[in-house]
């Protein structure tokens, strides 16, 4: 039997390439290789307009900020980009990182334990287990994740404050491993009149982007994960457990916010149970901007990053261009709505030359 | 030959409806088992509950000689039976060779993914099938042949002892069907059993060893396919002798509807001129990515025309939206008709009356329930879907009474021009006289109607004319006696 | 038996440290006299969820209702529909509000507080030197009042001094925001010689900041609690913290709404029973203390929020 | 031509009147008032007569129009399976502009309090339907999904609104003005009347006129919609534009209620407006939901609300419960739908 012309692509098709490739840095094709280009373009733009203000701007030191100050909220959106790929959303994940964290200080205080490992895996673990409730949940009534996680997000402040009676731990009463953790720098360079360093936080941050680029394409749970975002009832008759994906996914999610939690209040040297609770969109439209889909199966490490280094680029760059933070969200919104217009409408387009019309 | 399953007594019901009742059934292994039944005979259900999807209320599945209440999908699939679903349980954000070895992936062992032996699993199993696709492809950017076959290479991925296919042709053009029902034979020659139900019952009597007749959820029968033909078939699936009939000749002086003057989109069709008489029934046959849907869909508005003239009782329009093309008196039943034609979770009611909301509106747009319900009543009786009510949600409605829910739909708007593309696939017999009826009427009522089709005895039958598409063309005209599905059939096929 | 009054503090925000202690003086204030007094407050700086609570307030017929205002003016309504239905009203923190409520309470001037908390920051400058201020937002009617008071202060007295940003950095009360505010700042400017902090976060992160550049010729001063930024002082990273008692304003201000209940006037120079604001002045309806707070190394652990 | 005999059913009363009506609408419409007599019967239990008299009545009646128009834009948007985040920033930037003009001494000279408060009004209401139409333009003409589209927006809107006022508040509206929430139809505040007539009519218009009928159906099958010739586009730009113009409204009553406007009033809604919407049954992947029951659920939150701060209770306390309230909904929901498919199937069973 030959083969017949009814099975070639309608058109020279785009977007081949080695799939695994394609996850971190898509090429063409569905358009997220297109709007990663594009991200790196308004970002490249964007290191322009700075230096061209502050020629001090274009240095290493500048690259050290960017990672000391993006990584934790970086990490926290490659868990929400995680759940996003299954076609889900988790906004939960700051009450769960504040959470987290509390616990975790707390019991080091209670326990008289001052070590950064008993910390991390406290706070690790409540994060994850917050995060197997939310996957469990959704997927034992079947429910919207968005509603789901918004209201887990009210439920976790309320244990943290009416359960638990949070209250603000300070700089004086937090374990000083924890204390010393936001402030290491695994090594210094000279700036100015001082120096600065790479933060620690570098760590976690390539631990984690590695670790997700991992799980999502070279394990069977990643590649199932795409595949339930891209066809849920077809995943579900492939034999795909989707109660398994749920919890993996969303699980994973919550060590994250749990890791994130514990780096930001090391950070500030400040436990404060109303914090971080309120920044939620800001994740997600770092994550969307880097061109996942709500509908799930798309999404890539790479595009996470670059939309979190663009987003924190833009609120740290403020003072050096002499503009007031009240035009700040802005120029994120601004960011969000045209790159979103843009990778839609070419998406649209191309798909109603191919008589889809799904996305009308 | 051994036997491999056997149902023994499985019933199924839904809230209103049996879908199985008893049903007692064996296969051997190697053999080719074909289901014919009338839609909503429970075919589908009868698939599901064999390869895990849906519960049964009661009976026995025996697998291997071991009996199973209930099986998970899972535990179908360890068992090594495998189902391609009508509408494909592919990942359209996946490679073809990831979606190919999806199983491999999803069960692999070891932490790193050995692409390379993913790829040449997804060469083995399409070369097994005599099929080339391009491996790194997105799957949603390819055409539902290419889908298919990557649906049926990945189910021989695994061991696969059964496979069930449930209508594999009915979104087929001819070609693929052949082709289709060569990778059948082969995978019987390998001696896997195969469960094959088709509404196309020519492709029965080509393929099946047995055929086992299912009505209203109860055994019918089983036939060798030597003992009985087409007609007797289609007799025990409906219970009633389904006698074809021919479309009337038009009158040469009937009036022109729809004339089409050298339309053209690149990429798509070209040089597309005819037109359309009143109580025609005109037929565009053609391979698939002959142009014809796209054709279509340009009448209909959606597909908007690069350039060319559409006149309509001789005055020119122009069409950009299904709106313009409603209002002209031009309707599209469209391929695709459960993501493109119905609304899952409405009452029936509501899906016919949706396209004359338009026309029923009062003041402020106000539209009236009762006007909604009447007219929904009305056209239930009218196209006979068989319901408890016409407030039922019209997805607990089967294929061919679906089929009929859109044509009401679009009866319901008294349409000058009606198009039907592929009206009748993946409808049993006796549903698919009902349409060709309601079609005939309609014509001669005086509405003009394009059909397409990829079944010729069909254009054979219904069309007063046939167009014949190639590459975007209209290569060939075919009318009255001169319509035989042979010719039509050598006419698609030429310098092929 | 006289009713007992039943006297609410409505609280900028719930669950923070500041309204906490106020809490313990509103509670120890029930205490001593008898009444219910009790503190609510929602659960983020909405300004409307504020006011929902003054109405329900109202509706449940309370006698007082002490209030710290997310946003002042607008409160005004509310307030006024409070008084309208004869229920006494005490502000704390707003002064604009002194029209509307019985009175407001005040821990003491915001211009002196200003003006002191420049003039300890100029003075771990010696005098000299570039500087910049960190506010909670610009529209933020007592840390700009602490502002300008301030650089009218340092521009009188201290010609050598240079504020190098046109208008103070805003933090939104936010750590993280003011942490890398700061750092972009100390950056931008390497020979900056001071920091001072009208919000607890920008203060403290100010300090912080100075603390992972290792650089104690920066100065920083600011409004501090003992709690947070007492590290910093103890390491001496943060030269000076300023600040009032949250308990006492709390108690304070619960003390003028229970003697109006009771009839009687509120007059200067009478004693609050607290801290500061055993002899108050009063001024256009503002009833000020003198209960500004300094904090050092040496005197901070003395206090407990 | 086919001699078939009709083996086919015309529509009957096979199935009884009452499980026809046991739509999984229907269905959440039982668990939501379900919930909402135990939650009043437990506030009756605790509170008694504090709760249940007719000055704190009014005051919730008092409290609650924001907050329904705020969740009556959402529950539109959800109807057509999406959401609009930007409802509070719309409702900030729109009064914003009325503020200015209610506050601009010129404009008060030249037209007077009265003529001012009109351009005022007029101009809110108009910007407020612009952004929304803008919203709705992105959303049907580019096809981007509404969350992303509204996340955007709600930034970008927040952003132009602490951009033009440097984040300071405007203040001093005219009393005329500020009045109109003072005013009283017996007991009952005008706000309140207005609000219900309101939902009445919006509820009865959605669900019997085309417009409305095309969301829903918009809701439960985009591409079908299209392929019907229904206005799909015209009614995804209006319904967002409607949504923009309920949340300038809302400003506007802000407005009126604080004296005052300035960047981030009434954020505590949007999250409170979307459990709302879900929870009045309003299903959140389109097509289904009835916007009547919109205004008992914001009546229901109002009522816990206003208990919670009577009972000096924490607000987290109340987020919690919130929160809770909501998944035992959703879980409830999808027990009871599932008990009565069963049930049917059972009956249907009995009855052969
Ligand atoms: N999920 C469901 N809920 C309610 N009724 C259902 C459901 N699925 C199927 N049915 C009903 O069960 C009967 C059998 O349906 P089934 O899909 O098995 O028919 P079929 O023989 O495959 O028809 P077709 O040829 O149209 O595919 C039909 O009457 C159908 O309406
Ligand atoms: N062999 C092919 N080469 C290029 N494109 C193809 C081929 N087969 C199908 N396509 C494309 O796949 C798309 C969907 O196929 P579809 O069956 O709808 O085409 P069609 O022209 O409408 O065929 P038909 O007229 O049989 O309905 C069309 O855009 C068509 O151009
Ligand atoms: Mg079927
Ligand atoms: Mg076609």
């Amino acid at each position: 039997m030959t083969t017949t012309p009814a099975f070639e692509p309608n058109a020279p098709t785009p977007g081949t390439g080695t799939s695994w490739r394609e996850r971190l840095w898509p090429r063409g094709g569905s358009g997220s290789g297109e709007n990663l280009r594009l991200l790196a373009l308004i970002i490249l733009a964007y290191i322009v307009i700075v230096t061209f203000q502050s020629p001090d701007f274009l240095s290493l030191a500048s690259l050290f900020d960017l990672i000391r100050t993006g990584s934790a909220l970086t990490i926290v959106a490659l868990g929400v980009l995680v759940v996003m790929v299954t076609g889900g959303i988790d906004v939960s994940f700051l009450a769960n990182a504040i959470l987290s964290a509390w616990i975790a200080t707390a019991l080091s205080n209670a326990l008289g334990i001052d070590s950064l490992a008993f910390a991390l895996t406290i706070a690790i673990g409540i994060g994850t287990f917050v995060g197997l409730v939310n996957g469990l949940i959704i997927y034992l009534f079947s429910l919207p994740t968005l509603i789901t996680t918004l209201a887990m997000q009210g439920v976790l402040q309320g244990v943290l404050m009416v359960f638990l009676g949070a209250r603000p731990i300070t700089a004086g009463f937090m374990p000083s491993s924890l204390r010393d953790f936001g402030t290491s720098v695994l090594f210094e360079i000279p700036a100015g009149p001082g120096f600065t360093g790479l933060s620690v936080f570098a760590i976690p941050l390539v631990i984690v982007i590695v670790l997700t680029w991992y799980l999502l394409n070279r394990t069977p749970i990643g590649r199932a994960s795409y595949a339930l975002g891209s066809n849920p009832l077809g995943a579900v008759r492939s034999g795909v457990e989707v109660l398994k994906i749920n919890l993996v996914v969303y699980g994973y999610a919550g060590a994250l916010s749990g890791l994130t939690g514990l780096m930001m209040v090391s950070e500030i040297r400040l436990v404060n149970p109303v914090s971080l609770v309120g920044n939620e969109l800001i994740v997600l439209a770092a994550v969307v901007i880097g061109g996942a889909k709500l509908t799930g199966g798309t999404g890539s490490v790479g595009g996470v990053v670059l939309g979190m280094a663009l987003i924190t680029l833009l609120s740290n760059t403020l003072v050096t261009l002499g503009l007031s933070a009240s035009w700040n969200r802005f120029f994120i919104g601004a960011a969000m709505v045209a790159i979103a217009a843009i990778s839609h409408y070419r998406a649209k387009q191309r798909n109603l030359k191919l008589l889809n019309f799904q996305d009308v | 030959m051994a036997e491999l399953i056997r149902l023994e007594g499985l019933s199924k019901r839904y809230i209103a409806t049996q879908a199985l009742d008893h049903v007692d059934l064996s296969i051997a292994a190697g053999e080719v088992l074909c289901i014919a039944g009338t839609n909503g005979s429970g075919k589908s259900t009868l698939m599901k509950c064999i390869c895990g999807a849906e519960e049964p209320d009661s009976g026995n599945i025996v697998f291997d000689g071991h009996a199973y209440k209930r099986l998970s999908p899972s535990q179908a699939m360890r068992l090594g039976i495998q189902i391609i679903y009508q509408d494909l349980a592919i990942f359209p954000d996946l490679t073809v060779a990831e979606n190919i070895a999806f199983h491999e992936i999803q069960h692999r062992k070891g932490l790193w993914l050995d692409w390379k032996a993913c790829r040449k699993t997804a060469e083995d199993a399409l070369a097994s099938l005599g099929a080339k696709l391009p491996l790194d492809a997105r799957l949603g950017d390819l055409s539902f042949g290419a889908k298919q076959t990557t649906a049926i290479a990945r189910a021989l991925t695994q061991e696969c002892r059964l496979l069930i296919m449930d209508e594999p042709t009915s979104a087929l053009p001819a070609r693929d069907v052949e082709q289709l029902l060569t990778m059948v034979r082969r995978l019987k020659e390998r001696g896997i059993s195969v469960i094959f139900v088709s509404h196309k019952l020519d492709e029965v009597f080509e393929i099946a060893d047995r055929i086992y007749v299912l009505r209203d959820g109860k055994e019918v029968g089983e036939y060798a396919p030597a003992d009985i033909d087409v007609s007797e078939l289609g007799f025990l699936m409906t219970g009633v002798r389904v006698v074809a009939g021919k479309s009337d000749e038009v009158k040469a002086d009937a009036p022109v509807l729809l004339e089409v003057r050298d339309l053209q989109r690149d990429g798509q069709y070209r040089d597309l001129s005819f037109a359309l008489r009143a109580g025609e029934v005109l037929g565009f046959a053609g391979l698939t990515g002959s142009g014809r849907t796209e054709t279509a869909l340009s009448l209909f508005g959606l597909n908007p025309a690069k350039s060319g003239r559409v006149l309509v009782d001789g005055a020119e329009l122009r069409i950009t939206s299904p709106q313009d093309a409603v209002r002209a008196g031009i309707v599209l039943v469209s391929e695709d008709r459960a993501s493109q034609g119905l609304f899952g979770r409405k009452p029936i009611r509501m899906n016919i009356a949706s396209s004359i909301y338009e026309r029923i509106k009062g003041a402020l747009s106000l539209i009236s329930s009762d006007k909604e319900a009447t007219i929904g009543d009305e056209w239930v009786t009218k196209v006979r879907v068989k319901t408890p009510s016409a407030s039922e949600p019209v997805q607990s409605l089967s294929g061919g009474n679906q089929q009929k829910v859109v044509l009401a739909k679009w009866l319901a708007t008294e349409p000058k021009i009606l198009i039907l593309d592929n009206p009748t696939a993946g409808i049993d017999v006796g549903s698919k006289a009902e349409i060709h009826e309601i079609v005939q009427t309609l014509a001669r009522e005086g509405c003009g109607v394009i059909m397409i089709s990829d079944d010729l005895d069909e254009l054979a039958m219904s069309c007063s004319r046939v167009l014949v598409f190639r590459t975007g063309r209209i290569v060939e005209e075919f009318s009255g006696p001169e319509i035989t599905s042979g010719r039509i059939a050598a006419t698609i096929r030429q310098d092929d | 038996q006289p009713k007992k009054f039943e006297i609410v503090m409505c609280a900028k925000q719930e669950g923070i440290s500041w309204f906490d202690d106020m809490r313990t003086g509103v509670e120890d204030f029930a205490k001593d006299f008898g009444v219910n007094a009790y503190q609510i407050a929602p659960e983020t700086g909405d300004p409307a969820k504020q006011a929902q609570m003054v109405e329900s307030l109202i509706a449940k017929n309370v006698d007082a209702i002490l209030v710290v205002p997310n946003d002042p003016k607008s409160m005004e309504p509310v307030l006024q529909k409070a008084k309208d239905a004869g229920i006494v009203i005490v502000s704390h923190e707003a002064k604009s509000l002194a029209g509307t409520a019985d009175y407001d309470v005040e821990a003491f001037k915001n211009e002196d507080f200003g003006a002191l908390m420049f003039d300890k920051l100029a003075k771990a400058m010696n005098g000299e030197g570039k500087f910049v201020a960190i506010v909670g937002a610009l529209t933020m009617e007592t840390h700009m009042q602490w502002f300008n008071a301030g650089m009218e202060h340092i521009k009188a007295d201290y010609p050598e001094m240079e504020f190098v940003l046109s208008e103070p950095i805003e933090d939104n009360n936010d750590e993280k925001t003011a942490l890398d505010k700061v750092n972009e700042v100390l950056k931008r400017y390497p020979d900056l010689k001071g920091i001072v902090g009208c919000s607890v976060s920008g203060t403290s992160m100010a300090a912080l900041a100075v603390e992972k550049l290792r650089r104690k010729d920066i100065a920083v001063v600011g409004l501090g609690l003992p709690s947070i930024n007492g590290p910093y002082l103890e390491d001496g990273y943060q030269n000076v913290a300023l600040c009032w008692r949250p308990a006492d304003a709390g108690y304070a201000s619960a003390f003028v709404a229970y003697k109006l209940l009771n009839g009687e006037t509120v007059e200067a120079g009478m004693d609050l029973k607290r801290p500061g604001y055993d002899s108050v002045t009063i001024e256009d309806g503002v009833v000020y203390g003198d209960a500004t707070l300094i904090l050092t190394a040496e005197n901070w652990k003395d206090y407990k929020f | 031509m086919a001699d078939t005999t009709p083996s086919h059913v015309a529509p009957s009363s096979k199935r009884p009147g009452w499980q026809a009506r046991l739509n999984e609408e229907f269905l959440a419409e039982v668990v939501l008032y379900g919930i909402a007599a135990i939650v009043l019967a437990l506030i009756a239990l605790r509170l008694g007569g504090a709760f249940f008299n007719s000055t704190n009545l009014v005051s919730v009646l008092e409290q609650v129009p924001e907050f329904a128009l705020f969740s009556l834009a959402m529950a539109i948007a959800m109807i057509t399976g999406g959401i609009d985040l930007s409802v509070i920033a719309v409702a900030d930037l729109s009064a914003i502009f009325a503020a200015y003009i209610m506050t601009n001494p010129s404009i008060v000279d030249v037209l007077g309090p009265g003529g001012a408060i009109a351009l005022a009004t007029i101009v809110a209401l108009g910007a407020s339907a612009l952004m929304g139409l803008f919203n709705g333009i992105i959303i049907a003409r580019f096809g981007v999904p509404a969350l992303v589209t509204t996340l955007g927006t709600m930034l970008l809107y927040f952003g132009l609104a602490s951009g033009l006022t440097g984040g300071v508040g405007i203040t001093g509206m005219p009393s005329a003005f500020t009045d109109i929430l003072t005013l009283k139809l017996g007991p009952i505040p005008v706000s309140f009347c207005g609000l219900a007539v309101l939902f009445v009519l919006a509820s009865f218009y959605i669900r019997n006129s085309l417009f409305g009928k095309t969301l829903y159906l918009y809701g439960d099958n985009k591409v079908a919609a299209l392929f019907t010739g229904l206005p799909i586009n015209r009614a995804i730009i209006i319904s967002y534009a409607l949504s923009g113009l309920l949340a300038g409204a809302a400003g506007l009553i802000m407005l009126a209620r604080f004296n005052s406007m300035k960047v981030g009033f009434g954020d505590t809604f949007l999250l409170q407006a979307i459990l709302v919407a879900v929870l009045a049954g309003m299903d959140p992947y389109g097509g289904r939901g009835r916007l009547l029951n919109v205004l008992a659920a914001v009546l229901l939150l109002q009522c816990v609300e206003n208990a919670f701060t009577i009972e000096g209770l924490s607000p987290y306390a109340k987020k919690m419960i919130w929160g809770g309230l909501l998944l035992i909904f959703m879980a409830l929901n999808f027990f009871v739908r599932r008990i009565v498919r069963r049930s049917l199937t059972r009956a249907a069973l009995r009855a052969g």
